[in-house]
C-alpha cells in the first residue's frame, strides 16, 4: 500500500469517508476518467493551480468535516465557472475564511469544469452487502432512479461485457443510444466505470461504499464529476 | 445484525443421506398422545421401512408398536437420523447426546431459536456449535420437516403427507409452511415429488447443502427454491450455478415485510432487487408464486428443457388463444413466424384453416389437431410449444400423436384445456404419462412456458461474478 | 374497421328472458349423429323443463324422442328460443323463418360471419337487419353458448356443462370458449354459478344487454366480464356503471395481439390503456387473469363488499403470511395497525403470540385461531379480513367461530389453507357453507382480497365522463 | 359558428389540419393560456406585430403545408429569441422568401417568448376514440411518455377533480410536486388544460385530434406553447 494511500490517510485519521478528491484519486488510480483536479490550502495555491488547470474551473471546500459541500455555507461550498486566477483566489480566501470562522479544516479543490449538457449524468454505485458481497448498480441520475427505480444490480467483480449488459437493460438506456437524434454516448466507457468500481470494492475490502454520482457519459467519453467512497466501520 | 443463520466458518461434510436416506430414526419427545407433535412425528415415520426408535425419558411402553427408550444414547445401534419434538430449552441437550450416539442428522421441529430474540438465538448458536462439533447436519429449528415420497419416509409432522405422489420435482422452502402448501397443491394437481424439504431457521444445512445433495440424487429432474432472505446470498447464487438440476426460485419480499419475516425466520429479508438481479446473472429463472415454482418446476423436471425463447402456439378455440399469447408476449416471449414449410404442412392438414400464423387457431377441436401440433412443434423457429383445446368428450385428447413427440423434437410441448373432471381426468392422465404436461388454465400454462423461456434466456446470459476477463 | 359489430341505431328492447329463461325450443339443424353440433345441442337441451322441438327438413322420426319438423315455422307453439346448429349461409333465411314464426331470441354457434372476411360480414349485416326488424335477440354469432345451472337450462354445445354447479355468479365473456374454460375451473374448483354466457360476435346481443339482464337476475350476486375489445367500449362501460351488481372485468390484448384477435371475434382489440382506464373511471375493477375473475367474482357473489382498502391479516404459518403480506403490499393494499384494543384482545388470547401487529400470526394453528379471527374482524381499522392456516386433522377449521362472521361485521372475510384433499374437503364446504370463501393458494386469496380493496376504491373514486360540474 | 371560426375556415380551404395559430386561436378563445400572438403576412407586420408583443419573440412559419415547422427549411422555420423589430422584419421576410421559393403559401406566427426553464413540459391530447368517443390524456414529456409509457387516460369531458386526479396519478407526477426543492407547479392549471381539451372534443365533434405539446407548466399557471388539432375527414 502506498505511503499517500488515501483509504490509509483516512484510517490514519480516524475517518470512514474519503474526501473528494481522495475519492477521485483513488477512481482515477483505479482507471476512471475524472476531471483534472488539484487540492489547494491557499489563495495563491488555489489561483496556481487554476492556472495549471485552465479555465474556468470549479471550486470545492474540501474537507472530512463538509458532507454536503453545495449547501455549506449558502453556497460557498461549490462555485462554478470560475474565470480567472484572481477569482478564483478570492473564492478560495472565503472559503478559507468561511472554514476558519466554523471552526473547520479545509481545503479548496479546484477542477476542470465540466459541460455537463454535453452529456448524461448517470449514477455508478457499489457496496458490500452483507450477504451479497461486492455488488455495483448504474442508473441515470435524478427522476429515473428515484421516481421509476430504474437501475441495474450485478454482483462484482464484472466484466466489461456484463457492465454493459447491466446498462443496457435500463429501460432509460435508450436516453445513451441517440435518442432523438442526440448522439450516441460512450456506453463502453460507462460500463468501463461500473465494471472498475466493482473491481475496487473486491480489491479494496475496507470500502463499504462508492457512489460516484454523477458519471457525466458523452459520445467520447465517461467521467466521474463526484464521488463519495464510504470504508467499513 | 444478530439474527443471521449461524453458520460456522469451517465447511462440514455432513452426510445428507443420513437425513434423507435414513436406515434408523429415533423420535426424541415420542408420544402416545394424539395431537401431539411427538405423537404426530411417530405416527408418520414408524413403518417408513427402517427402524424407528421412540425416545422419551418420561414414557414407558410403546408407541406404535416399538418400545420408549430414555435417550438416544441408550439406543443400542447406529441412528442416522433423530426426529426433535422437544421445546427449545431441552433441545441443545438432546443434541449433545445425539453428538454421543453418533447421530448424523436431526430435524428440530420446534420454534423458540433465533427467530424468537436474543435468548433464542443463543440456543440456537449453543446447538449449532455441538452438532458441527459432532457432524450432525440439523434440519431446522422451526420446520415442520421435510418428505421423500418415493422412499415413504415423512419426516414431517403434518398430517396427510402420505398423500404426496413421488415423482421428479424437488421444493425446498426457506419455510416449513409454504414448503407444506406448495406440496398439497402439487398433490391436489397430481404433480410428483421427489423431495419436499422446509428449510427453518438452518442452522447448518441451508439451501447450498439440500442443492447439492437434490443435485446428486438421479430421481429430483428439477429443484425449485421458496426464499425470503439469507445471510449469504452469494453462496446460494454460486451453489444455484454449480448445479447440473434446472432450478426455479421464488424470492418472497418485494414490498417491505422486513419485520414480519424477521420474526419468522430468523434472517433479514435482502434487498428484493440483489436477489433478483442475482439470480439472473448466475443463470437462476424467478417466478412471482408459489403454483409457478410447482408448474415450471413439474414441466422441467418432466420434459426437455427449451434452447431459446420462441413459443409456437396452437389452439383450438381463439379466445383462450388470444390470452396466452398476450400474455406470452407481455412476459417477453416472442411468437416466431412459422417456416414456410410448416405453414404449408398446415394448411395442407387443414385447408382454409382459420389462423395458420403464429398462434395456429384451428378453430375447434378436429382428428387433424394432433398433425397441426406435430407440424408446429417440428418448426425450426419454435423452442416449445403450447397447445390449448377444450376437451371434447368424443374426441379425447391428441395423445398418439403427442406420444414421444417432445422427445423427439427436443423441446417442451405443454398442454393447456378445460373440461369436466369425470371425462377429462382419464385423457389428461394419459396425455401427462406420454410426455406432455397438462394445465387447466390458460394463463398457468402459458406462465410456465415464459418461465421456461426465462430458463433458456438465463442460462444463455448467465455471468456469475467469478468469471473475470481483463477485456 | 369493417369488422366491427353491427349495431342498429335504434334500441331494440330484446326480451332477453325468451333468451335465457325460455318456454320452449327449436334446435335447427338437430341431428341424431353424435358428435355434430346438432347432436350435442339436442341431448344438452332435451330435457330442459320445457318443450323442444328438433327442427330439420332432411330428418325424419324422432330426437330423444322428440319428432323432427322441417321448419320453425312448422311448430305449432310459440317457440322463444331457437338454438341455430346450421353452417353460416343458411343462417339468415332461417333467422328469417323465426322471425315468421315469432321466435324471440337465437344462439348461432357456427363461424364463418364478421371474423371471417368481408363476405361473413356481409352475411352477418344480413342477419342482424332481420333480427332486429323482427325483435330476435341473437346470441353469436361464433358462439359456443349459454348455461343456466340452476334451471338446468344447457344452450351451449360443449359436453360435461351439465356438471356446472349453481350458484351466484354471472360469467359473460366475449369468447364462448373463455367463458368455458371458466365455467370448468369453477366446477372443478366448487364454484356455482348463475350463468356463463359466450357472447361471440354479438349481432344485436352485447355486454349491454346481457349485463342490464343479469343485473335484474335475483340469483347473480356479481357479474365477471372477459372483454377482448368492443366497437363502443363507452356503451359497455356505461352500463357497467349503471348496474347495481358488482362487476369484475378482465380486458386481454395488453400486448398487440391485433392481427389474431381480429380474425377471431370480428372486433378490433382496442386500445388496452383506455380500457384500464375507462373501467377504473366508471367504478370497474380489473384484474389479469380467468382465474382471478373467478376468484373475485365468487366472493363479490357471496361475501360482504369492502367499504375500503385497509386489510387486516392473520396467519398460522409465517411463511405464507409474509407470501400474503408482500404480495398484498406490491398490489397497493395497506396493511394498518390494529386497534389497541384488538392488540390487547389478542394478546389475551394468546399470551406471547409469535406477532401481534398486522399480520397476526399465532405460530401454529390453536383451538383459539378463530376467536384471534373475530377479533382482527372486529378492529375498526380493517376493511377486509384474510386468514392462513393449514389444515390440520386433528383441529379442523375454526367454522364455529367464523359462522356468520363476515355478515355481523360486514366485511369479508377469505381464508386460505392448504392440506391433504380427503381430510380437507368436508371441512373446506362447511367452512364455505357459512359465509366464508376458501382458497387453496395463498398467492390466490391475497389476489382476491387485492380485487375487492380496488373495488372499494374504484366505486368510491368513479367518475363516469357524465357528471360535469363547471367548477 | 363565428364568421372567424378556425374550423370553419380550414373545412372551407379542405384542410382537415389546422394550422399552429388557428389551433391556439381555438384553444384560447376554450380558455387555455396561450403565448400572445399575431400573424402577419408581410415583414413590416411582423415588426409591428413584434413590437406590440414585446421582445424577444418567436418567429415561426405558418402554413398548412408545412407540418414539421422546425425542421423547414434547415431550421428556418423556428426562430427563437429574436431582440428587436429589425431582426423580426429580416427573419420574416426570409421566411416569405423561402416560401416562395418553394411555392407554398405562408405567413409568419409572431409569438411572445416562453421560459422553457421555468416550468416543465408536459403533453396533452385528446382524441376522439371510435369505440371510447372523447378521451383526454396526459404525461410529462419526452422519455416519460416515450420510453416509460407514464400516461394517464379519462373518457371525456371531465371534471377538474378528474383531470386533476388524471395528472396525480402519473409515476412522474412527484416533477410537478416541487421535486428536489424546485418550486410547486400549477397542477390545477394544468388539469384546467385537460379538462378543457376534452370539453373541446365534446362541443366540436368534428375535432378528430387535439395534441397540445408542449404545455409549459409553471408554478403561475399553465400555457400551450404549441399545439395541433386535425379534423375528422
Amino acid at each position: 500500500m502506498r505511503e499517500s494511500d488515501p483509504i490509509e490517510r483516512a484510517r490514519a485519521d480516524g475517518r470512514t469517508t474519503l474526501t473528494e478528491a481522495e475519492a477521485k484519486g483513488l477512481l482515477a488510480d483505479a482507471g476512471i476518467e475524472t476531471p483534472a483536479f488539484e487540492v489547494a490550502s491557499t489563495p495563491e495555491d488555489a489561483a496556481a493551480a487554476a492556472e495549471r488547470i485552465g479555465f474556468p474551473v470549479v471550486l470545492k471546500v474540501s474537507s472530512p468535516a463538509v458532507t454536503h459541500k453545495s449547501e455549506w455555507m449558502g453556497g460557498l461550498g461549490v462555485t462554478v465557472g470560475v474565470a480567472d486566477a484572481d477569482e478564483a483566489a478570492a473564492v478560495a480566501a472565503d472559503v478559507f475564511d468561511a472554514a476558519a470562522d466554523s471552526g473547520i479544516d479545509a481545503d479548496v479543490l479546484v477542477e476542470a469544469a465540466a459541460d455537463v449538457d454535453a452529456g448524461t449524468e448517470v449514477i455508478v454505485g457499489g457496496l458490500r452487502d452483507p450477504s451479497f458481497g461486492p455488488v455495483v448498480l448504474t442508473g441515470l441520475g435524478g427522476v429515473f432512479t428515484e421516481i421509476f427505480e430504474d437501475t441495474a444490480h450485478r454482483l462484482a467483480p464484472v466484466t466489461q461485457a456484463t457492465a454493459r449488459a447491466a446498462v443496457q437493460e435500463l429501460r432509460s438506456a435508450p436516453l445513451l443510444e441517440g435518442y432523438r437524434g442526440s448522439d450516441r454516448a460512450d456506453i463502453d466507457a460507462l460500463a468501463g466505470v461500473v465494471k472498475r468500481v466493482g473491481d475496487l470494492l473486491v480489491e479494496r475490502e475496507d470500502i463499504a461504499e462508492i457512489d460516484v454520482n454523477p458519471v457525466l457519459v458523452t459520445p467520447s467519453g465517461a467521467t466521474a464529476l463526484d464521488a463519495l467512497v464510504v470504508l467499513e466501520e | 445484525m444478530l439474527l443471521f443463520r449461524i453458520r460456522a466458518d469451517v465447511t462440514h461434510q455432513f452426510e445428507l443421506d443420513r437425513l434423507f436416506d435414513p436406515s434408523s430414526i429415533a423420535v426424541v419427545g415420542a408420544s402416545t398422545k394424539e395431537g401431539k407433535i411427538g405423537y404426530e412425528a411417530m405416527e408418520n415415520v414408524h413403518d417408513f421401512g427402517g427402524r424407528v426408535y421412540p425416545v422419551n425419558p418420561s414414557a414407558e411402553g410403546t408407541a406404535f408398536g416399538e418400545p420408549f427408550v430414555a435417550s438416544v444414547t441408550d439406543i443400542d445401534d447406529d441412528v442416522d437420523l433423530a426426529l426433535l419434538c422437544v421445546p427449545a430449552p431441552v433441545v441443545p441437550e438432546v443434541i449433545e447426546e445425539c453428538g454421543a450416539a453418533g447421530v448424523g442428522a436431526a430435524v428440530i421441529y420446534s420454534g423458540g431459536f433465533a427467530e424468537a430474540g436474543d435468548d433464542g438465538a443463543e440456543i440456537q448458536r449453543r446447538l449449532t456449535e455441538t452438532a458441527n462439533e459432532h457432524g450432525i447436519a440439523l434440519l431446522g429449528p422451526n420446520t415442520s420437516g421435510f418428505v421423500i415420497p418415493r422412499t415413504g419416509l415423512y419426516g414431517s409432522f403434518a398430517t396427510g403427507v402420505e398423500s404426496f405422489p413421488a415423482g421428479d420435482l424437488a421444493i425446498v422452502a426457506q419455510s416449513g409452511g409454504v414448503a407444506h402448501s406448495i406440496a398439497f397443491q402439487a398433490t391436489r394437481e397430481r404433480r410428483g415429488l421427489s423431495a419436499m424439504v422446509g428449510l427453518g431457521n438452518r442452522a447448518n444445512v441451508g439451501f447450498e447443502e439440500v442443492i447439492e445433495y437434490l443435485d446428486g440424487d438421479p430421481d429430483t429432474g428439477a429443484i425449485v427454491l421458496h426464499v425470503e432472505g439469507t445471510d449469504d446470498a452469494r453462496s446460494l447464487l454460486e451453489t444455484c450455478y454449480d448445479a447440473e438440476t434446472p432450478i426455479f426460485a421464488y424470492k418472497v419480499g418485494e414490498a417491505d415485510v422486513g419485520d414480519f419475516a424477521e420474526s419468522h425466520t430468523g434472517a433479514l429479508t435482502g434487498d428484493h432487487a440483489l436477489y433478483q438481479a442475482g439470480f439472473a446473472q448466475y443463470g437462476v429463472p424467478t417466478v412471482d408464486s408459489t403454483s409457478q415454482l410447482l408448474d415450471a418446476g413439474h414441466v422441467a423436471a418432466t420434459a426437455p428443457l427449451p434452447d431459446g425463447t420462441n413459443v409456437g402456439v396452437v389452439t383450438a378455440q381463439a379466445g383462450p388463444g388470444i390470452i396466452i399469447a398476450d400474455r406470452l408476449k407481455q412476459a417477453g416471449v416472442s411468437l416466431p413466424p412459422l417456416e414456410d414449410e410448416t405453414r404449408a404442412t398446415v394448411n395442407e392438414i387443414l385447408p382454409g384453416i382459420t389462423y395458420s400464423a403464429n398462434p395456429v387457431d384451428t378453430g375447434r377441436p378436429m382428428p387433424e389437431f394432433g398433425e397441426v401440433v406435430r407440424a408446429v412443434a417440428a418448426d425450426e423457429n419454435v423452442d416449445a410449444v403450447l397447445v390449448y383445446e377444450l376437451h371434447e368428450a368424443a374426441l379425447g385428447f391428441p395423445t398418439e400423436d403427442l406420444d414421444g413427440l417432445a422427445e423427439s423434437v427436443g423441446k417442451p410441448v405443454v398442454f393447456a384445456t378445460a373440461g369436466p373432471e369425470s371425462l377429462l381426468e382419464p385423457d389428461r392422465e394419459e396425455l401427462e404419462s406420454v410426455g406432455v404436461p397438462v394445465f387447466e388454465s390458460p394463463e398457468r400454462a402459458a406462465d410456465t412456458i415464459a418461465a421456461l423461456a426465462e430458463y433458456a434466456r438465463v442460462t444463455a446470459d448467465a455471468a456469475p461474478a467469478e468469471v473475470v476477463d481483463n477485456a
